[in-house]
């Protein structure tokens, strides 16, 4: 990258200092919004002349991304900011060297000060915090899981969208559907990730961590999975990975589809039903809670000329006419309070039904399973592994146990 | 041969026709998602043909992306790692089959050993050594370690061994130089494999991901399977007619050279009676 | 001096014993014949000088000088190998000039030599065959042209023309001797045709199992046998070997029937003071008669074989196999004959060492009239 | 043989040292820094390494899930030589000796899937095969069946991931035994058919012997580099999943080193895989090496 | 009925056509010797009849029955390949038996067959060898072995004996004949060997070209042989062609001498009216003395050869060159000799056609008296 870099100062040659050149990192593909981030960083640059920000996409998502800045930090080469998944929140703040925004403002702009309580609500703003009380950056993208609905089969199988507010109440949907139309009733999302669990496990009064421990291993955890397991076992829901089980959806062969705000454009753009979206449900006489996605904008740069620019950069980002544009851009949701300034955020928050859902349920946001320390990914594989073995038929209350005596014994 | 043979030749043949068939489909399917719109693909999945012929994938490709510049890297790093893989495993080839020195068995061991060693194992030792000479993001970065792959002298020493070694007498009589040798009668001998050995280091390297995805950055020194990457998402989903469309630019370049040369390299497989 | 000396030569393949302490010298010049069973070593003798098969001991002097570890190359050897070993991959020009293309010879000499090659082996149409598209013998031929046209030193001829026709076979001995009057090579040329052997070499090598059993003119390899091995592997027919004959007093006793021998044979053999000893004598040596002559022994024809010029009667003489050639067939099978022996052309052997016990004075000489040494055509 | 080459060692030097010194670089001085950093706990960033010992050898070694993927890679190992080794083999040998007409054309159609990479195969796998909405599956609903849910279930899962790596490296390993069965001598093939020989003995006595050194490594390169091609589908398709029922040993130890970043349990894992590969190999030496006949 | 019939055989490879139109019937259980000179088609035919080549056009009959179609694992037919054609990677016991493990033959038997070929070729202390360690001569004998074990309906060899030695020749013959006495299979047999040709074949098919010449019992094909080539390719040294002879009034012009007919021949040539002949005698009939006889023609000797038994003398009989054989050798290079032509033993072929014109009756009744056909062993 460095010689990238000196190539792209000399370009901008006639200003009279060099403009800095620093690297921003990002895992958006062109389905996902990557196209609004090199308009983004084409207008920054275009906007001034101390700063020049190039942009780097890296392939495989936060994973892809967290590796490569694996390698480039160890041979000593990091970008000046970088998109940090949720799930890597602790992980990458155990082990990276990063710098707080607020450290930033308060050494070099003091008149950004309040920067961040006027920016963010303060539930969002501590997502980015990690669980030693850091803010590790500022949130950047917000996803939440919603319940996508194929009308055309809904309508056919006569089941009003507006009754799907639990999960109890999904399930018995999907039977019928899959009763009526023959067609499969629902798909929850399986990712990488037990996300899409954890909505469900959350909504149900389980506690993935409590006190920095696994904790799933609860009667609502069990009665969650058993649930799921049913569904599954029922035939209705469909079990299958995220690639083919989203193709389903979008071809039309599965009613309801719990799967990121992200695969809205992908949905409304592709599919040729009449789709909508309704927010994620919760379970009967239980308050509904809805683990963030997306990521942090962490600043890695370590010398203070691109700490400087990093932050520039940043602040730009948060402008309400480039939130609108990302959020417009990658279909998620808007991360600021001061994002609906823009008309057409506000607009498309109010028209756009599926935006509208995902909106509502930010009161409902809470961080996506925390593990402390460096365990997270093995423990969140450990989950995922519990999940595929729950769903191929294994015996819930035995899995949740092992797997909650494993992560703790990681943790410890 | 004849009748018996000609039955169960009949037989095979068939067998052969399904299996060409199961074979080419796939590749149908990619060539035919690229010209439909992703909605069409979503919503007619059994069409093969396009129902509406459109060339907007390709089009959204040539507007991102420097296509001309990421096919030219591409061809620079696979036709470079192809010649300088081939040329090094022929020279130890011919080395570890017509020399003998007291450490040959050992050192033929330790390197096809190599071999086995998974790209994990090198790949993070390589990038450090590559970025702290300064090759991250450059086009030399992505080739050098390509080239270290004794699966090439794997295969060609064991083709030269199966040369008659009268041949070698007879030129060695004719106080022919080694490097004749090699020119006039080893490399004609073994020209099949070496070039099938050469069209699969090239497409090979062709399609590396994963090491160049570690050091390429920059949309400038990419190559085609980088530019497949930004179509493919699990959080927005994969665009699928896009990532065909580059499925079939990539694909296409190898295969429209193998098919200017087929003759020549198809006729290489021909030759037969060595011995 | 492009001679080849073999001092205490031993060669081992593994744990084989292949030649054991061989001992001779190839003068410079001359067409050596090398001669002997198959498997005895004659190919090994020749990769030995050519230089692709080392000498596990000893010494190999070329020129006078040690070439034991001189690589084949720098030995200037030209060479026909047994299995040929052509090119597969270049054509029957390409085969035969690639040598002399190498080594820069310019081109119009190239074309001189490759002509006269293909002119005396007839392999002009073949040209731009690959020696896949190739007969056994046009193989062979090609083999034969790719060692002439490189003008060698030394000349190293494994079974040439084994695969030609007898007048192809012919004309391209006459042809290699004419090359060789002209350049003078060393060659050594192993053969199993008899009649290659004797009218090709100015000298034989005769071997057995890896030990030089003769090594002499043909002439005398013919008529002077130094041993039994060599009486027997030499003529076509070979020479008929009578065991188990009993010498007393100037009459030999063959089986029940005993003949006089001549006086100055009596007096040789009682100076070697033997009695137990094996004869020899060539089918063409032997007369056969209907009626008994003087000094003539009884036999049986066993049955009589056309060989298209002559006869090949077989006898069987007191028990023992014996041939006689004839120019025409005149005996029943299972006729009585007579068989009457020239005395001038016998040989005797030494029943333990199967070596010649040596001729009279008066036998050398006539034998040496008979060997009136052809001169080169 | 001949033995003059032995002097002439700078010539060997010379022909070697290309080889040597970039796969010193690039394969063996990182595979020495991997066995060096398999006894630390470390994750490559942070400032100190804690040397551990052979800890992360008894992690790798206790983990039962380094069982469950070293029977994983048994089964990737059998489907695949069965599939990229003895079909085309057989596949090889029939278009030489029995089939007449089309040669040229079965040769280019086997080989071009060759041409595509696997990342690509995989996303087309996925499409395809997809159990709900392929095309596949849609065919099957026509007439009544279904597709089962391969990418969760264990077994399936591994026979259709080989079934992916199959379709690009079959090509290459049967044009490659191609070259080697026309190499053989015509009239020792004719030979045996003129004593009766049914096809399958001449191609198990004569053929498969004759081609042996060719054959060796095609068998070796199917077991290694056909584990190692394993990753990119299971990377695209399942991620080792449905826990861990399509993972291999290449897989795991890239897990444990990218998404886990447990870089010494990654290096610890690696060098037993490649002791476990260096043991095939000598196997190999032993058994099968001996057997193959070569012309010098 | 393991007869074989070619019936307007052509066969081309590519453009070239080896084998123009053949016609002709082995019949079943004969020893067929073919002859032919290098490169004319032998072994193209034997290919054709083990099925490995296919017949471009025309039939080929087996049997009896059309096998045009029928692979060559179907015909029963057992083949020696000029070049061996062993497998490399099987030691010679395995070479030797593997056809017969296949079959399923019981092991004792496969056993006694094995036991019984490697006696007579000397194989046995080479049963663990692989191919690369024999000697050139050993290989041929293991696959001469190899296809003797079979016991096949059909026997076709290819140059079988060619790279071994004369004694181990003569014993490997005799031993294929006994062979051939106790299974009578159809024997096709290519030699470049005339004695071989002459001693084991019970007719002798001569090709050139890829088209018959003769095809006839040994004696008939040495004797009366039907044309010019035929009479130019058997025989070593080959008859002595004269061409150019004039022929008037019982008197042979042939350049500036000429000699008196014999009353038979006159009277023969006469009816056919020719004069312009070709005149062709075997070495061995002509006579050399060194003063003139009656009938006899002047001479100079060029050069004489010693072949062992006896001398080949080149003569140049008036500008062409001849080749006389006498038991011993008493001329000088350059001398002047007569020679003299036994009247019985000459061949006329027409000039144009070069056929042989045939013989007056009393010429057939001599020859037969000299064709008393030897019997088998
Ligand atoms: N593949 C081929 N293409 C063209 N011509 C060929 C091919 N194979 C053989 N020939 C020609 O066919 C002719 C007959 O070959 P064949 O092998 O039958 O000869 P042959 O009588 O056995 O000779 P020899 O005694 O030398 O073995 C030869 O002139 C040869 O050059
Ligand atoms: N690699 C080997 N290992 C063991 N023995 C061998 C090897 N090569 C040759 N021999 C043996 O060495 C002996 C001599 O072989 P050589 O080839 O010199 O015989 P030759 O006289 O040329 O016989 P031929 O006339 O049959 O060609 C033979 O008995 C042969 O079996
Ligand atoms: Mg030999
Ligand atoms: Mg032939």
């Amino acid at each position: 990258n460095s010689l990238g870099s000196s190539k792209s100062s000399e370009a901008s040659g006639p200003s009279k200092k060099d403009p800095t050149v620093i690297e921003y990192w990002y895992p958006n593909a062109e389905t996902q919004g990557g196209k609004t981030v090199v308009e983004l960083i084409n207008k920054f640059n275009a906007s001034q002349g101390k700063v020049v920000v190039k942009g780097v996409y890296n392939a495989g998502m936060y994973q892809g991304l967290m590796k490569n800045l694996q390698s480039a930090v160890a041979a000593g080469q990091s970008p000046a900011l970088v998109q940090i998944g949720w799930s890597y929140r602790e992980y990458f703040s155990n082990n990276f060297k990063y710098v707080e925004p607020q450290t930033i403002i308060d050494k070099y702009y003091p008149n950004d000060k309040n920067f961040l309580k006027e920016k963010y609500l303060s539930n969002i703003l501590d997502l980015a915090v990690n669980n030693k009380g850091s803010q590790v950056g500022l949130p950047y993208s917000l996803s939440v899981p919603v319940l996508y609905l194929n009308m055309d089969i809904l309508n056919k199988a006569g089941i009003n969208p507006d009754d799907l507010k639990t999960w109890e109440a999904v399930a018995k949907a999907s039977e019928k559907i899959t009763q009526v139309t023959g067609k499969k009733g629902l798909y929850i999302a399986e990712a990488a990730d037990t996300w899409n669990v954890q909505q469900m496990m959350e909504s149900n009064g389980a506690k993935t961590l409590t006190n920095g421990k696994a904790s799933f291993d609860s009667k609502e955890g069990i009665a969650t999975y058993k649930f799921y397991q049913d569904l599954v076992k029922g035939g209705s829901a469909l079990h299958i990975g995220i690639d083919q089980g989203q193709q389903a959806f979008v071809s039309g062969d599965v009613g309801m589809a719990h799967l990121t705000i992200g695969q809205r454009k992908n949905i409304t753009q592709n599919s040729k039903f009449k789709a909508i979206a309704v927010p994620s449900p919760t379970f009967e006489g239980k308050e509904l809670k809805v683990p963030a996605g997306g990521s942090l904008l962490a600043i890695t740069a370590d010398k203070a000329e691109e700490q400087k620019a990093a932050w520039e950069f940043e602040k730009f980002l948060y402008e309400s006419d480039s939130v609108a544009a990302w959020t417009q851009g990658t279909g998620y949701l808007p991360e600021t309070t001061d994002a609906t300034n823009n008309k057409d955020l506000a607009t498309l928050i109010e028209e756009d039904n599926m935006m509208g859902a995902a909106y509502s349920t930010l009161k409902n946001l809470i961080s996506w399973a925390p593990f402390p320390g460096n365990s997270g990914l093995q423990a969140e594989q450990m989950l995922l592994d519990m999940r595929d073995r729950i769903l191929g038929g294994g015996d819930v209350s035995t899995e949740l146990k092992k797997t909650q005596d494993a992560i703790n014994g990681l943790i410890k | 041969m004849k009748i018996e043979g000609r039955l169960s030749s009949v037989i095979w043949k068939w067998l052969f026709i399904v299996v060409v068939i199961i074979w080419i489909m796939p590749i149908i399917f990619a060539l035919g998602t690229s010209f439909r719109t992703l909605q069409d693909v979503y919503n007619n999945v059994l069409a093969i043909f396009p129902t509406s012929l459109t060339f907007e994938n390709y089009s959204q490709l040539y507007e991102q992306l420097p296509l001309f510049k990421i096919i030219m890297n591409n061809f620079t790093i696979a036709t470079t790692v192809t010649i300088l893989k081939l040329v090094t495993s022929f020279l130890a080839a011919y080395a570890f089959v017509y020399f003998s020195f007291n450490t040959k068995k050992p050192l033929y061991f330790i390197l096809i050993t190599t071999i086995f060693i998974p790209f994990t194992v090198t790949m993070v030792p390589n990038y450090l050594m590559l970025s702290k000479v300064g090759l991250t993001d450059n086009t030399l970065g992505v080739i050098l370690p390509q080239i270290a792959d004794a699966a090439g002298i794997f295969l060609l020493t064991q083709v030269m061994r199966s040369i008659p070694y009268s041949l070698i007498e007879s030129a060695k009589l004719d106080e022919i130089s080694n490097y004749r040798i090699m020119k006039d009668i080893v490399l004609p001998l073994i020209q099949p494999q070496m070039t099938s050995v050469g069209i699969w280091f090239f497409v090979n390297s062709w399609n590396e991901f994963v090491w160049p995805s570690l050091i390429l950055k920059s949309k400038e020194t990419y190559t085609l399977p980088l530019a497949l990457q930004m179509y493919i998402s699990s959080e927005g989903g994969t665009n699928f007619a896009v990532a065909m469309a580059v499925s079939v630019i990539t694909m296409s370049i190898p295969l429209l050279l193998y098919l200017i040369f087929q003759k020549y390299i198809i006729g290489t497989f021909t030759s037969s009676g060595i011995k | 001096m492009a001679n080849i000396r073999f001092e205490n030569v031993r060669k081992l393949y593994g744990d084989h014993v292949i030649i054991d302490n061989l001992n001779f010298e190839i003068h410079s010049g001359e067409r050596l014949v090398l001669l002997g069973p198959s498997g005895c070593g004659k190919s090994t003798i020749l990769r030995m000088i050519a230089g692709l098969e080392n000498v596990t001991e000893g010494h190999l002097y070329m020129r006078n000088e040690r070439v034991n570890d001189i690589p084949p190359g720098k030995r200037n050897v030209g060479m026909v190998f047994q299995n040929y070993a052509l090119y597969p991959h270049m054509t029957v020009k390409e085969n035969i000039t690639y040598g002399l293309k190498v080594k820069k010879v310019p081109t119009n000499e190239i074309e001189k030599r490759l002509d006269a090659a293909a002119d005396f082996l007839q392999l002009k149409p073949y040209y731009d065959r690959k020696p896949s598209e190739l007969s056994g013998g046009q193989r062979q031929r090609v083999a034969l042209a790719r060692s002439t046209v490189k003008n060698s030193d030394y000349f190293l001829l494994d079974e040439p023309l084994s695969n030609l026709d007898a007048q192809l076979r012919i004309s391209a001995r006459t042809a290699l001797m004419d090359i060789h009057n002209q350049y003078k090579q060393t060659m050594v040329y192993v053969t199993h045709d008899q009649i290659e052997a004797m009218t090709f070499g100015t000298r034989i090598a005769l071997l057995n199992k890896g030990v030089l059993q003769m090594l002499d003119t043909p002439e005398n390899v013919y008529h002077r046998p130094a041993n039994i091995f060599t009486a027997k592997f030499i003529g076509n027919p070979p020479a008929n070997i009578l065991e188990n004959v009993e010498y007393t007093n100037g009459i030999l006793q063959i089986g029940k029937q005993s003949i006089q021998l001549s006086d100055y044979w009596k007096n040789y053999v009682e100076k070697r003071d033997r009695n137990q000893l094996v004869l020899g004598i060539r089918p063409e040596h032997l007369q056969l008669s209907k009626t008994p002559i003087e000094g003539s022994i009884r036999a049986k024809v066993k049955h009589s074989e056309n060989q298209g010029s002559n006869f090949a009667i077989h006898l069987d003489v007191e028990g023992v196999n014996a041939i006689a050639i004839e120019a025409s067939n005149v005996f029943k099978d299972g006729e009585e004959v007579f068989v009457n022996i020239t005395m001038d052309q016998i040989h005797f052997f030494d029943k333990e060492t199967e070596n010649n016990i040596g001729y009279p004075e008066n036998i050398i000489l006539k034998k040496s009239q008979l060997s009136n040494r052809r001169t080169n055509p | 043989m001949l033995v003059y080459f032995k002097k002439i060692q700078w010539k060997t030097i010379l022909l070697l040292s290309p080889s040597i010194v970039i796969l010193s670089l690039f394969v063996l001085w990182p595979t020495i820094y991997t066995l060096y950093l398999s006894f630390f706990d470390w994750n490559m960033i942070a400032p100190t390494k804690n040397f551990v010992g052979l800890a992360n050898y008894t992690d790798v070694l206790t983990n039962p899930n380094t069982y469950k993927v070293l029977v994983n890679t048994f089964w990737y190992i059998v489907i695949l030589l069965i599939l990229n080794f003895v079909v085309p083999y057989i596949f090889a040998f029939v278009l030489h000796l029995l089939i007449r007409n089309f040669k040229n054309f079965f040769k280019s159609a086997f080989f071009l899937p060759s041409f595509i990479s696997l990342v690509v195969g995989s996303i087309l796998a996925t499409w395809i095969l997809n159990p709900i909405s392929g095309p596949l599956a849609r065919i099957a609903q026509s007439i009544g069946l279904s597709i089962p849910n391969w990418s969760q279930t264990q077994g399936l899962v591994i026979v259709v991931i080989s079934l992916v790596v199959t379709w690009k490296v079959f090509g290459y390993n049967f044009i490659t035994l191609y070259a080697a069965i026309s190499g053989i001598s015509n009239e020792v093939i004719e030979a045996a058919k003129l004593d009766n020989i049914p096809s399958w003995r001449i191609l198990k006595d004569i053929v498969m012997p004759m081609s042996s050194s060719t054959g060796v490594y095609i068998l070796i390169m199917t077991i290694v580099t056909g584990l190692q091609y394993v990753y990119s589908p299971v990377k695209v398709i399942t991620q080792g999943g449905p826990d861990s029922a399509s993972s291999n040993l290449i897989y795991q130890s890239y897990h444990l080193a990218f998404d886990i970043y447990s870089t010494g349990t990654s290096a610890a894992f690696s060098i037993l895989t490649l002791g476990l590969f260096v043991l095939l190999l000598f196997l190999e030496f032993w058994f099968v090496e001996r057997r193959v006949h070569y012309e010098n």
